[in-house]
């Protein structure tokens, strides 16, 4: 009987407790962000979708179209393009699609390209109802891009 | 008494949808093919019999009625439902013989029915002279349980317990777990 | 009308009563389940309660008789269902049934 | 408002009273249940650290109005195998006793629509509906998970019955009335004479209120007790097949059931209308007492883990039952001794 | 008729019926389904049938190089994805001879206890959702955040990070890592104390756990259950202790073991692994050496012909990857052993006759990841 009550008793008071924490926790700060009204900043490493780094100076892309990205793609989403111009020592690219829909985001192209011509963006906005959204295009991009 | 005259009016049409919800839902509780529906009557009759009971000038009876008959005895009825699960199948209802059956059941009923009425109503009550000193509310009833009716409050005390150890043991005689 | 309240009248609870009466007598006779007929049994005693009240309003001295004797019914008819439901559960468990035709035919 | 039309209508006729008290206990319940709602995600917002609704109205206000149109704008569909008019008739069943309930609760001296002499009574009475109605609608739904929950509903609801009828009777052999009102005046003059503070009736008077408040959330079917619709378990229980407006009805009936839980606490055991020093008595306090008691409720769901089913009624037949007994003859000693 | 139907008596036919717990059901956490066989609220039998969500993990690892399958390592287990990559990683390096570089080593123990830490918090949440709670879901969401950010940062991926690479890893931590991760540690342990507190102590949580689904040291051996079950079953069975690998034998930390072998004794070892987890995090950021993060490995990892085998401590237990080459440039046979498949295994001779709200705790205290389990 004693140990029943004693029970009863340290039960209700763990109970007690327990509220006791949720109460102050109502007085605290909210800790979420209202996501489109504000936005965190993507951190360095944020790995988004690719996108071709420019040549600082000619302001083209650095890719050589030597389609190691294209092998080293475990997903097998992406074509590359290139052709070799009058003039110019490596080839350049004319074609580099990415079909985002099946991209795993492991960054194995990034890793592998020779010549460091691709990076990750920082966009994380990528919902959309329309499949061919994602079928994004590298070269077009970045002629379109405004930097 | 009110002097508008609508609400004479108005409670009589209260009562004619008590004495409706009354005799509706026993003939509902009586004649649904699903069990659980006759139930449900069964629940509608009772909440319109609180309504009688009211107008009958016993609002706690009225209370008692739905707190017992709908809270508890419909509730545990639907339960036994639920475990026992007895929705009566419509093909024994329709040969020919069982029709003539209920055709039979329903005349000797209806006759009954009239039988009784005609008896209620054709007898001479004795109406009493002067109505006792007590008021029939609540207190009154009290106080009546406790003294002229003790013995029986005690022995209907007795039955409930009787009851419900019966009940228990009646039930917890099938369950045997292996 | 000379007396337009007919919910002050003796006549519409006896008539209410009867008629109770006979349709839980009609259920009884026609359902084929323990559950049906203990639901019949109930409006019968329904009917049973509005006979007690209606001639304990009307011609009665006491009006605490009538109340005390419907709670009473009251109360017998909660111990009767249960004790009623229990056996019902019971039958069941023991005959997957029932039916009062199925339960009938177990005897000996 | 129905507290308006207390002494405003007494010399009115019965049916015109009748009919105005109706629709005021009908706005009021209407406007609780669908504000409680808010409230109560807002304040599980905050015991949860977020926001909670924002985008709607300023604070989220027109939430519930939004929610509203949203589950109206639903299909209301019934499923095959369902016992149609049963399934449909079980929503509407569920939410008349909230309403019926909320009539004979004095908001103050002179706020309440019906001043009966049986009130407590009728609260019980008409308060065993609302577990008749989820039941039947879970057994319409032919749902297995839903009959589960109309089991568990029936079990928990009997079982708690007990331990509450018994506080009540407790509470009636100290006021010695069921009238709401009469209970109320006999608690005025500061808080130490509200009933929770009477112990020289009864010393066990603040747990006396405690099986209370935990059967008046067992009852309502509320966290942690909220084995109807233990939603880890049962999925949405009895409302499983439940859609649109159908089941806002069902969700609403909670509020509606918990506001007069509250109510019934606030008028039995924390003095109603009046006030805690004695003087200034009026609506107000009722109306504080009441949100902060619907305040707790919420502050305990959003709390503890939901406990165990066969706990539930452990807790109920082993401690609730046996506790309120004993307070019940402590209080007859008391009363018979002072 | 009258034969029959004591018949049906006789063949023990009781009142039983079949519910299906999912394949889309709240208690899953997933598209898990459990063919449920129910005497009321008693389980007769829980038939569990996992693979809506198979994705032939091992097959496509047969399908592509060695570095190609990285990607997929985060995502069987999604929760604990470090190990599971390290576990590949590892085997990788043991069958190809590559050395890994004692910072790169640090880092691997840094980041997978941090993600130990964060999928217990998962579990934590789910768990307690599962027991109708809320609130402490939400709580731990927030302290997971918090390393998620961290990994982020390091990273680029708040899940898949698919960040160990054959011979070491593909990016350095920062200072900031690192003091991030110190704050961390201060930040979590009184956190940890307030769950304590909030929840462990909770009577209503202890009355549903204490003594509900008991799954014996000899259940556990039948089905190959490991991890916090094993360890809540009293076997102090750890692959950081039992197998050593990385630098945890440099490191000094308990194997919280429990004897009572039910769902508390499961949830207790996990809410004490998050402190032995601190504890690591705290030796191995005050240990962590300078140095290169990548040793010498040739463009593309050649794996001489042979059967490897590496196994790791996962949130759920012993993970384990066995590699089949051939000796080309693709794996011959990749065998993934995961661990939620064999503590979803015993599920069905646990439950036996257990009520549905105890078996959904039990399912819970044994922190199923369902894509773990299809694979």
């Amino acid at each position: 009987m004693k140990k029943a009550l004693g029970e009863l008793l340290s039960g209700f008071v763990s109970l007690l407790t327990g509220m006791r924490i949720t109460l102050r926790q109502f007085f605290m700060k909210d800790v979420t962000v209202r996501y489109p009204h504000e936005a965190l900043k993507m951190p360095k490493r944020y790995r988004g979708h690719i996108v071709f780094v420019r040549d600082a100076e000619s302001g083209k892309s650095l890719c050589i179209a030597c389609k190691s990205c294209e092998k080293a793609c475990p997903s097998d989403c992406i074509v590359v393009d290139g052709i070799k111009r009058e003039g110019e020592k490596r080839k350049s690219v004319t074609d580099f699609n990415l079909d985002f829909t099946r991209c795993s985001l492991c960054g194995s192209c990034v890793e592998v390209c020779p010549v460091d011509a691709l990076e990750f963006s920082k966009n994380y906005n990528l919902a959309s109802t329309r499949k061919d959204v994602y079928q994004i295009d590298l070269v077009k991009r970045m002629e379109d891009g405004p930097k | 008494m009110n002097e508008i005259p609508g609400t004479t009016f108005l409670l009589n049409v209260v009562f004619a949808v008590s004495l409706l919800a009354t005799v509706g839902g026993a003939i509902i509780a009586v004649l649904s093919q699903r069990i659980i529906r006759g139930v449900c009557g069964l629940a509608l009759c009772f909440i319109g019999l609180a309504g009688v009971y009211y107008f009958l000038h016993a609002p706690f009876l009225a209370l008692m009625q739905i707190l017992i008959y709908v809270g508890a005895v419909c509730i545990t009825i639907i339960f036994a439902v639920m475990l026992a699960e007895p929705d009566e199948a419509v093909s024994d209802q329709s040969s020919a013989s069982s029709k003539v059956w209920a055709a039979l059941a329903l005349i000797a009923c209806v006759a009954l029915g009239w039988g009784v009425a005609s008896l209620a109503l054709g007898g001479s009550w004795t109406v009493p002279a002067q109505p006792l000193a007590n008021d029939g509310s609540l207190r009154a009833m009290g106080i009546a349980l406790l003294t002229t009716y003790s013995m029986a409050f005690e022995v209907i005390s007795l039955v409930l317990l009787v009851a419900v150890l019966g009940a228990l043991a009646v039930a917890h005689g099938g369950r045997v777990r292996s | 009308m000379n007396n337009p309240t007919f919910y002050d009248r003796p006549a519409a609870y006896l008539i209410l009563a009867a008629a109770l009466l006979a349709i839980g007598i009609l259920g009884f006779v026609r359902r084929r389940t323990l559950i049906g007929m203990l639901i019949s049994g109930e409006v019968i005693f329904a009917a049973a309660s509005v006979n007690f009240m209606a001639l304990n309003r009307f011609y009665s001295p006491d009006p605490v008789a009538g109340q005390v004797v419907v709670l009473f019914i009251m109360g017998l008819a909660a111990a009767e269902v249960a004790v009623g439901l229990s056996i019902i559960i019971a039958v069941y468990r023991n005959y997957r049934s029932i039916r009062s035709k199925d339960v009938s035919e177990m005897n000996g | 408002m129905s507290f308006l039309a207390f002494n405003l209508l007494e010399p009115w006729p019965e049916p015109f009273r009748l009919f105005l008290y109706l629709a005021g206990v009908m706005a009021f319940v209407g406007a609780n249940a669908a504000y409680l709602v808010w409230v109560e995600r807002k304040g599980a917002a905050r015991f949860q650290r977020r926001p909670g609704p924002t985008e709607v109205g300023p604070a989220g206000l027109l939430q519930p109005i939004a929610d509203a149109i949203k589950l109206m704008s639903k299909q209301v569909h019934v499923p095959p195998d369902s016992d149609r008019i049963l399934f449909r008739l079980a929503p509407v069943m569920v939410m008349s006793p909230g309403l019926m309930c909320l009539a004979t609760i004095p908001f103050s001296d002179t706020i309440g629509a019906r001043n009966l002499d049986l009130g407590l009574v009728m609260v019980f009475a008409f308060g065993s509906i609302n577990v008749m109605a989820i039941m039947l609608g879970g057994w319409a739904s032919r749902n297995k998970y839903a009959i589960i929950s109309s089991a568990r509903i029936v079990s928990q609801n009997v079982a708690y019955e007990i331990p509450m009828l018994l506080v009540v009777i407790t509470m009636l052999m100290i006021t010695g009335t069921t009238n709401l009102h009469t209970i109320v005046e006999q608690q005025a003059g500061g808080f130490w004479h509200w009933n929770i503070l009477k112990v020289w009736a009864n010393p066990l008077m603040p747990v006396t209120f405690l099986i209370f408040f935990t059967c008046m959330l067992a009852e309502t079917n509320r966290a942690p007790f909220d084995m109807a619709e233990a939603e880890s378990e049962l999925v949405a229980g009895a409302f499983t097949e439940y859609a649109g407006m159908g089941f806002g009805v069902f969700f609403m009936a909670e509020y509606a059931n918990i506001l007069v839980g509250c109510s019934l606490a606030t008028v039995l055991f924390f003095g109603g209308w009046q006030s805690p020093i004695g003087v200034f008595s009026g609506v107000v306090w009722f109306l504080v007492k009441l949100y902060l008691l619907i305040f707790t409720v919420i502050w305990i769901r959003w709390t503890f883990p939901r406990t165990q089913f066969y706990r539930l009624l452990n807790l109920s037949w082993k401690i609730l039952i046996p506790i309120s007994l004993g307070t019940l003859m402590l209080t007859c000693v008391m009363l018979k001794i002072f | 008729m009258l034969l029959e139907k004591t018949n049906l008596v006789k063949s023990g036919d009781n009142e039983t019926f079949v519910l299906n717990l999912g394949p889309q059901h709240p208690a899953t956490h997933g598209v898990l389904r459990v063919k449920l066989t129910m005497d009321g609220e008693y389980i007769t039998r829980a038939e569990p049938v996992p693979g809506y969500i198979h994705r032939m993990h091992e097959k496509m690892g047969e399908n592509r190089t060695w570095a190609q399958f990285l990607p997929n390592t985060s995502r069987i287990d999604y929760l604990s994805a470090m190990h599971y990559t390290h576990a590949y990683v590892a085997a990788v390096e043991r069958a190809a001879g590559i050395e890994v570089p004692l910072r790169a080593e640090y880092i691997r123990v840094i980041t997978s206890e941090l993600n130990r830490i964060s999928s217990h918090l998962v579990w934590f949440g789910a768990f307690i959702l599962d027991l109708g709670g809320f609130t402490p879901l939400l709580y731990a969401f927030d302290d997971r955040e918090k390393i998620l950010d961290l990994l982020e940062s390091v990273t680029g991926a708040r899940l898949t990070y698919c960040y160990y690479r054959f011979g070491g890893l593909c990016n350095d931590v920062d200072s900031d890592f690192i003091t991030g991760t110190k704050e961390f540690i201060e930040y979590l342990k009184p956190r940890l104390e307030m769950y304590r507190q909030l929840v462990t102590n909770n009577i209503i949580l202890k009355k549903r756990l204490e003594g509900i689904g008991p799954i014996s040291a000899e259940m556990c051996r039948k089905y190959g259950a490991t991890g916090p079950v094993i360890r809540g079953a009293g076997v102090a069975c750890d692959v950081r202790r039992v197998e050593p690998y990385s630098v945890y034998p440099e490191l000094d930390f308990e194997i919280p073991v429990y004897h009572e072998a039910d769902c508390m004794a499961r949830y207790l070892v996990r809410m004490d692994e998050m402190y032995q987890s601190l504890r690591i995090l705290e030796q191995a950021i005050a240990k962590l050496p300078e140095g290169p993060i990548m040793g010498k490995v040739q463009k593309s990892v050649k794996v001489p012909a042979g059967d490897y085998y590496f196994a790791v401590e996962a949130s759920r237990g012993r993970f384990a990857v066995r590699i089949v080459s051939d000796g080309k440039e693709i794996p011959y046979r990749l065998k993934l052993r995961a661990p939620s498949f064999s503590n979803l295994s015993l599920f069905e001779e646990a439950s036996q006759g257990m009520m549905l709200p105890d078996a959904l705790a039990l399912m819970g205290s044994l922190d199923l990841v369902i894509p773990d389990i299809d694979r």
